[in-house]
């Protein structure tokens, strides 16, 4: 795992590989791989499979870094888009899911990702997505008594 | 000169004054009345009586001198801390006189200021640990003479207090107890942790220092400050003592708490340490002191190794020591404004795997001196 | 990389108080110390410096560009009556609530807007910090001091005196003007690309009626919303033309729209609003002004 | 002396902003930490959903006290992704040359908080000092001192000013020389040393697990940077070390943003002598087209990162900020525990918390 040895981007087409074997590894799952530019791809994954899919990247794609979980209030859905880095191979992968605005919940990564533990409790504090078997799901930036969740399209300030 | 040969001459005549009127208004009132006057006028001219009165009056002329002077320390502290740092120091509150006046500024700000007692704190010791702090400093300070004729604290017969360093050092002592006390009595984490933090320095630097100065007393054979500072009339001790005065430096440092060993008031870690709950002249008081302190560290440094008032002839004595403590004062000014805070297991542990054995070493350097009739 | 530094001896306390040392002595002896005494000294502040701002009320239009780009909406628009200028409406500004970001200045087509370097501006009444545009009026501004703003020589079109004569199409070297037909009027007006212009000045030569004439145009910084016509709908009440704070919209008529009258007299036509776009400043005061939807500008609140 | 919980905060000499940090101490070590923040969310990201895109810019400033141009040009960069735009070259380098100036005076600001939090005051008013030259440099170049509002979505604000590539030479010349005083003032103190060698480890494992970026994690020994491996605007074309140390304390954090420093006076030469003629601004267009945009710039404290989604409008739909601090300050009991009280302060004085931008 020395980051000194890993591959260089030169070595083939690393985005490529990691869309590859995903697409192999959760073929049900995992939908729309694409690159964007050099460096950065994004995929579409389906929210029962989440943490397959995280154990999955970081155990054996080398995907050590959460970069940044950031939800989006749509009109029909929540999407969920974490942004994961690999220190090895220079990567950065635009992982997005959905989840439907009546149950908005996914499975958390902060068992996988120790750094996802705080982004976690903000989405849910700020967007309300609740995210099963995460430690300690309370609110981060809010007051412990607020009853509404700020970043929604519904709620008028 | 004898501040108190001269306090008592004072409270003399104005008793013989104040009794000629007690007694000239006794044989005129009615009889009852006048043989009360007459009987205050006796009891004010026993003997005991106005040496009582004289002490009253001396503790309030050291007592003014000292916060005075204070007002020096803190302004050459401010003023060398901004040279040191880039800028210019207190500036425009007397002008002519290079900023001295922004402390009196300062004194006046703290003294408007509301004077805070916490809730929950024991009333008791938190109103009686400044008093205890202030009085045991400036206790301190009174035993050290300024030269053989100039000085405060003297026995009866005129002479300087046989065992002045002994006393000024239990007097130097005292203060970190009252800083426990307002630490506890204060009734919040951070002072309970100064307070702590002090007493555990207080007993790790205490010995290698009272060692250091038994060296001091061993090579001038008394414990007198007049008979030391004269046994350093050839050389002065931190010469042959150069390793004594090394830990003594250090442990006086550790002493008045500035600024490598200021753990009880560290700023960044406990808000301000055991002053936290303390505001206005409260605070003050506590600040005024410490300077004080560092003051009295300098005086006792010049007095025990650096030669008191010996110096050359075309300067008084007296100068010569001020000179001395105030260039150790600004010494320490210096190492304090330019050194990072120790930690406090790290100082326990300097103070007992370090300083005890060197002060050791240096006691037996100074044993083996005296043996060797070199002194 | 560094390795972990040894523990010196001389490192106790010699070498970080002699560093302290050597700059006491630097202050000290060399030279003075580094600080400023402020309120009898106060530092040279640059020409860029954003402070408070001065408005040139001879310059300003009052299209209220800087009303809309500020992000804490602490500036306004205030009618008032100047006895130079008339009826006229400026901007003024809240510093309590100012940002001091300088997009103000910034998106003023006219530049009439500065940021100076008056940075002393605190007050103990909160209601002194809401400046109207008479406060911050300062006509002279831009001649004491040098413009930064760049500006740009480009021809500027007065339609009502045009003649759609095409000499100006001709003439151009970079191929920048076209001439566009208006619908309804049945004549065409110049347009020019400005970016592809060269500022050679040809077209304003060239023009008989003098109705291009070279102007220094300050350069637009922000994408500003254009206002689109709809002809079907205009009913050429001259709204738009009044409200227009940089004179860009002209009311032509539209020949072969005169209603029959009964005594067999032609009527007055009908007019239309054409833009010229090269001069609009995209304040959004024509959409606002038009009653009758004819006027669209996507982005722009009614 | 009984275990007992001490609120180092909200208002605490220790913080540098408004936030707690919940220490459990046995005496004076600590046996378990909890950091809390949240007392200044003001709700950027709110506020940007009701903003236009180039009325964000100030607002982004506003960020971070400390760094505010890397957010803006941060922002900046975020809103070009998703408008496809191209920043003329010269921009780009004027932009290297002004975060640059701003990485050193942030990382000085740090080492002038970071000398008061170990007592030292002197560093303290040196390190202020010498910030001094650098915000004045980017006052000179933007027109303000803090928030700079600079960079524009598609270029910058104005032209270098008249000399700015002299005064910036002369401060980088400045800066290489003070930075040697520094090491005589900080490396060459036993103190200081005692402080901080073996304090506050994080080993390379936790650094790279709990998500901690930027100069805390090359400090534990992982030499990534994303102006290197992730290179953006034209630092490809330039040439710098990536800082790293492997001890894993807080002096290897102290290491490396004092090499940094030197590696950005590198680039600010660099860049200053590669600077190309031409167009400084192209006009952006007001309305973003549907879809995402991400961006991220290696900030003095981590990974700044932005994800913007458009809505066709001229606001955006959602604009999301990763703050470096809120996810490295979460790793903060991995580092404290079991160290004294006094290092509590050290420890999270290598953090170079800002809370502008934890908590938006």
């Amino acid at each position: 795992m020395d980051i000194e040895k890993a591959p260089s981007m030169i070595d083939g087409n690393p985005e490529e590989k990691v869309l590859r074997s995903l697409a192999e590894g959760f073929p049900r799952t995992i939908s729309g791989g694409e690159k964007l530019k050099s460096g950065v791809i994004r995929a579409h994954v389906e929210r029962t499979d989440l943490y397959a899919v995280c154990q999955t990247l970081r155990d054996s794609l080398g995907f050590e870094h959460i970069s940044m979980i950031s939800a989006v209030d749509y009109p029909d859905r929540f999407e969920l888009v974490y942004h994961i880095t690999s220190y090895q191979s220079r990567l950065l992968l635009e992982l997005v899911t959905g989840t439907p605005k009546d149950d908005p919940g996914v499975d958390s990564v902060s068992s996988v990702w120790g750094g996802a533990n705080w982004q976690e409790r903000e989405a849910y504090d700020l967007m309300g997505v609740v995210f099963r078997n995460h430690p300690k799901l309370e609110r981060i930036l809010l007051p412990m008594d607020t009853m509404f969740h700020p970043l929604r399209k519904d709620f008028k300030g | 000169m004898n501040l108190f040969e001269f306090c008592y001459g004072l409270m003399h005549w104005l008793v013989d004054i104040l009794n000629n009127i007690w007694y000239w208004l006794g044989d005129f009132l009615p009889w009852k009345f006048g043989d009360f006057f007459i009987a205050i006028g006796d009891l004010a001219k026993a003997h005991g009586t106005i040496a009582v009165a004289a002490i009253l009056l001396e503790v309030l002329i050291i007592f003014i001198i000292a916060l005075v002077s204070v007002l020096n320390f803190i302004w050459l502290d401010r003023k060398f801390m901004g040279r040191i740092f880039d800028f210019y120091g207190p500036y425009y509150v007397g002008y002519r006189i290079g900023g001295w006046l922004q402390n009196l500024a300062d004194g006046m700000k703290l003294f408007v200021k509301e004077v805070i007692t916490p809730s929950k704190a024991d009333k008791a010791g938190f109103l009686l640990a400044p008093v205890v702090f202030v009085a045991s400093s400036v206790l301190a300070l009174s035993t050290i003479p300024l030269s053989p004729d100039f000085g405060v604290a003297v026995n009866r017969a005129g002479d300087f207090v046989p065992a002045g360093a002994l006393f000024a050092f239990a007097a130097f002592a005292i203060a970190p107890f009252s800083i426990l006390v307002a630490g506890w009595s204060s009734n919040n984490k951070y002072t309970i942790i100064g307070g702590m933090r002090s007493a555990a320095q207080m007993m790790s630097y205490e010995i290698p220092l009272l060692l250091t100065v038994a060296s001091v007393c061993l090579m001038a054979g008394s414990f007198s400050f007049v008979d030391i500072v004269a046994a350093q009339s050839n050389i002065w001790f931190a010469i042959p003592l150069a390793l004594g005065f090394i830990v003594f430096l250090v442990c006086i440092v550790a002493e008045v708490e500035i600024q490598p060993f200021d753990l009880p008031e560290a700023e960044a870690e406990l808000v301000e340490g055991w002053t936290t709950e303390y505001s206005g002249m409260r605070f003050g008081l506590f600040m005024m002191t410490s300077y004080l302190r560092s003051y009295v560290a300098g005086a006792l440094v010049t007095a025990l190794f650096l030669g008191g008032w010996h110096g050359f002839d075309f300067i008084p004595g007296p100068i010569w020591f001020l000179i001395k403590a105030y260039i150790v004062f600004i010494v320490l000014t210096w190492m304090r404004w330019s050194l990072p805070r120790i930690r406090v297991d790290q100082i326990l542990q300097f103070g007992w795997t370090r300083l005890m054995p060197l002060a050791m070493l240096n006691l037996l350097i100074a044993a083996a001196f005296k043996t060797l009739g070199w002194f | 990389m560094a390795q972990a530094q040894k523990v010196t001896f001389s490192g106790w306390v010699v070498r970080p108080m002699m560093r302290t040392m050597t700059q006491f002595i630097r202050s000290f002896v060399t030279g003075k110390p580094n600080t400023v005494l402020y309120p009898y000294q106060k530092l040279d502040l640059p020409p860029t410096y954003r402070g408070l701002q001065t408005l040139d009320f001879k310059k300003c239009i009052g299209c209220g560009n800087c009303v809309e780009i500020c992000p804490n909406d602490c500036m306004w628009l205030e009618k008032l009556e100047d006895p130079e200028l008339g009826k006229i409406e400026r901007p003024g500004v809240d510093i309590g609530r100012c940002l001091f970001c300088g997009f103000c200045a910034e998106v003023c087509p006219t530049c009439a807007i500065h940021m100076t370097s008056e940075f002393e501006l605190a007050n103990r009444d909160r209601s002194k910090l809401v400046l109207g545009p008479t406060a911050i009026r300062d006509d002279t501004y831009h001649e004491r001091f040098a413009e930064e703003r760049q500006k740009q020589r480009l021809p500027v079109l007065d339609l009502s005196k045009c003649t759609s004569c095409e000499k100006c199409a001709g003439e151009c070297p970079e191929m920048c003007v076209a001439m566009m037909p208006m619908d309804g009027v049945g004549t065409s007006k110049p347009e020019i690309s400005l970016h592809k212009c060269t500022s050679c000045g040809k077209c304003a030569e060239v023009c008989p009626e003098k109705c291009l004439v070279m102007t220094d145009v300050y350069e637009q910084y922000f994408e500003m919303p254009e206002p689109k016509f709809v002809l079907k709908s205009c009913t050429g009440c001259s709204a738009c033309a009044k409200a227009c704070p940089a004179d860009a919209i002209y009311m032509l008529e539209m020949p072969g729209t005169e209603k029959a009258l009964k005594d067999g007299k032609k009527g007055k036509p009908k007019k239309r609003a054409v833009f010229v776009l090269e001069k609009c400043v995209g304040c959004g005061r024509c959409f606002r002004a038009c009653k009758f939807k004819a006027i669209e500008m996507p982005g722009v609140e009614k | 002396m009984a275990e007992m919980w001490i609120n180092m905060g909200p208002q605490h000499p220790m913080t540098h902003g408004l936030w707690n940090l919940k220490v459990k101490v046995d005496g004076e070590t600590v046996v378990d930490a909890e950091p809390e923040v949240g007392y200044l969310h003001r709700g950027v990201e709110k506020i940007c959903e009701d903003r236009t895109y180039p009325q964000i810019i100030p607002i982004a400033d506003r960020l971070c006290y400390g760094s505010s141009l890397t957010w803006s040009h941060l922002y900046c960069m975020t809103v070009e992704d998703l408008m496809d735009l191209k920043v003329p070259p010269r921009a780009e380098h004027i932009r290297v040359v002004a975060i640059e100036m701003q990485r050193i005076a942030s990382h000085l600001m740090w080492l002038a908080a970071y000398a008061v939090d170990l007592g030292m005051m002197a560093g303290f008013l040196y390190a202020m000092r010498d910030r001094e030259i650098f915000i004045d440099l980017l006052q000179a170049l933007s027109g303000s001192r803090i928030t700079y509002n600079y960079p524009r979505i598609g270029g910058v604000a104005h032209d270098l000013p008249p000399n700015f590539q002299r005064d910036a030479l002369r401060a980088c010349d400045y800066m290489d020389k003070k930075l040697k005083e520094y090491e005589d003032l900080y490396d060459g103190s036993t103190v200081f040393l005692m402080r901080n060698q073996g304090v506050g480890i994080l080993r390379r494992e936790d650094a790279m697990n709990l998500g901690v970026t930027g100069p805390t994690m090359r400090g534990s020994g992982i030499a990534y940077d994303l102006r290197k491996d992730h290179p953006y605007s034209v630092y490809p074309d330039m040439d710098f070390e990536v800082a790293s140390h492997p001890d894993c304390d807080c002096y290897a954090r102290y290491r490396v943003r004092m090499v940094e420093m030197r590696e950005s006076a590198r680039i600010i030469r660099q860049a200053l002598a590669k600077m190309p003629q031409g167009k400084w601004r192209t006009i952006a267009p007001r309305t973003a087209p549907e879809g995402t945009g991400i961006g991220r710039v290696e900030d003095p404290r981590g990974e700044g990162m932005m994800y913007v989604v458009g809505d066709g409008t001229d606001k955006p739909y959602r604009l999301k900020i990763r703050s470096p601090i809120f996810v490295s300050v979460s790793a903060a009991p991995k580092m404290l525990i079991g160290y004294k009280v006094a290092d509590v302060v050290a420890i999270m004085g290598t953090l170079d918390m800002c809370i502008g931008e934890t908590d938006r």
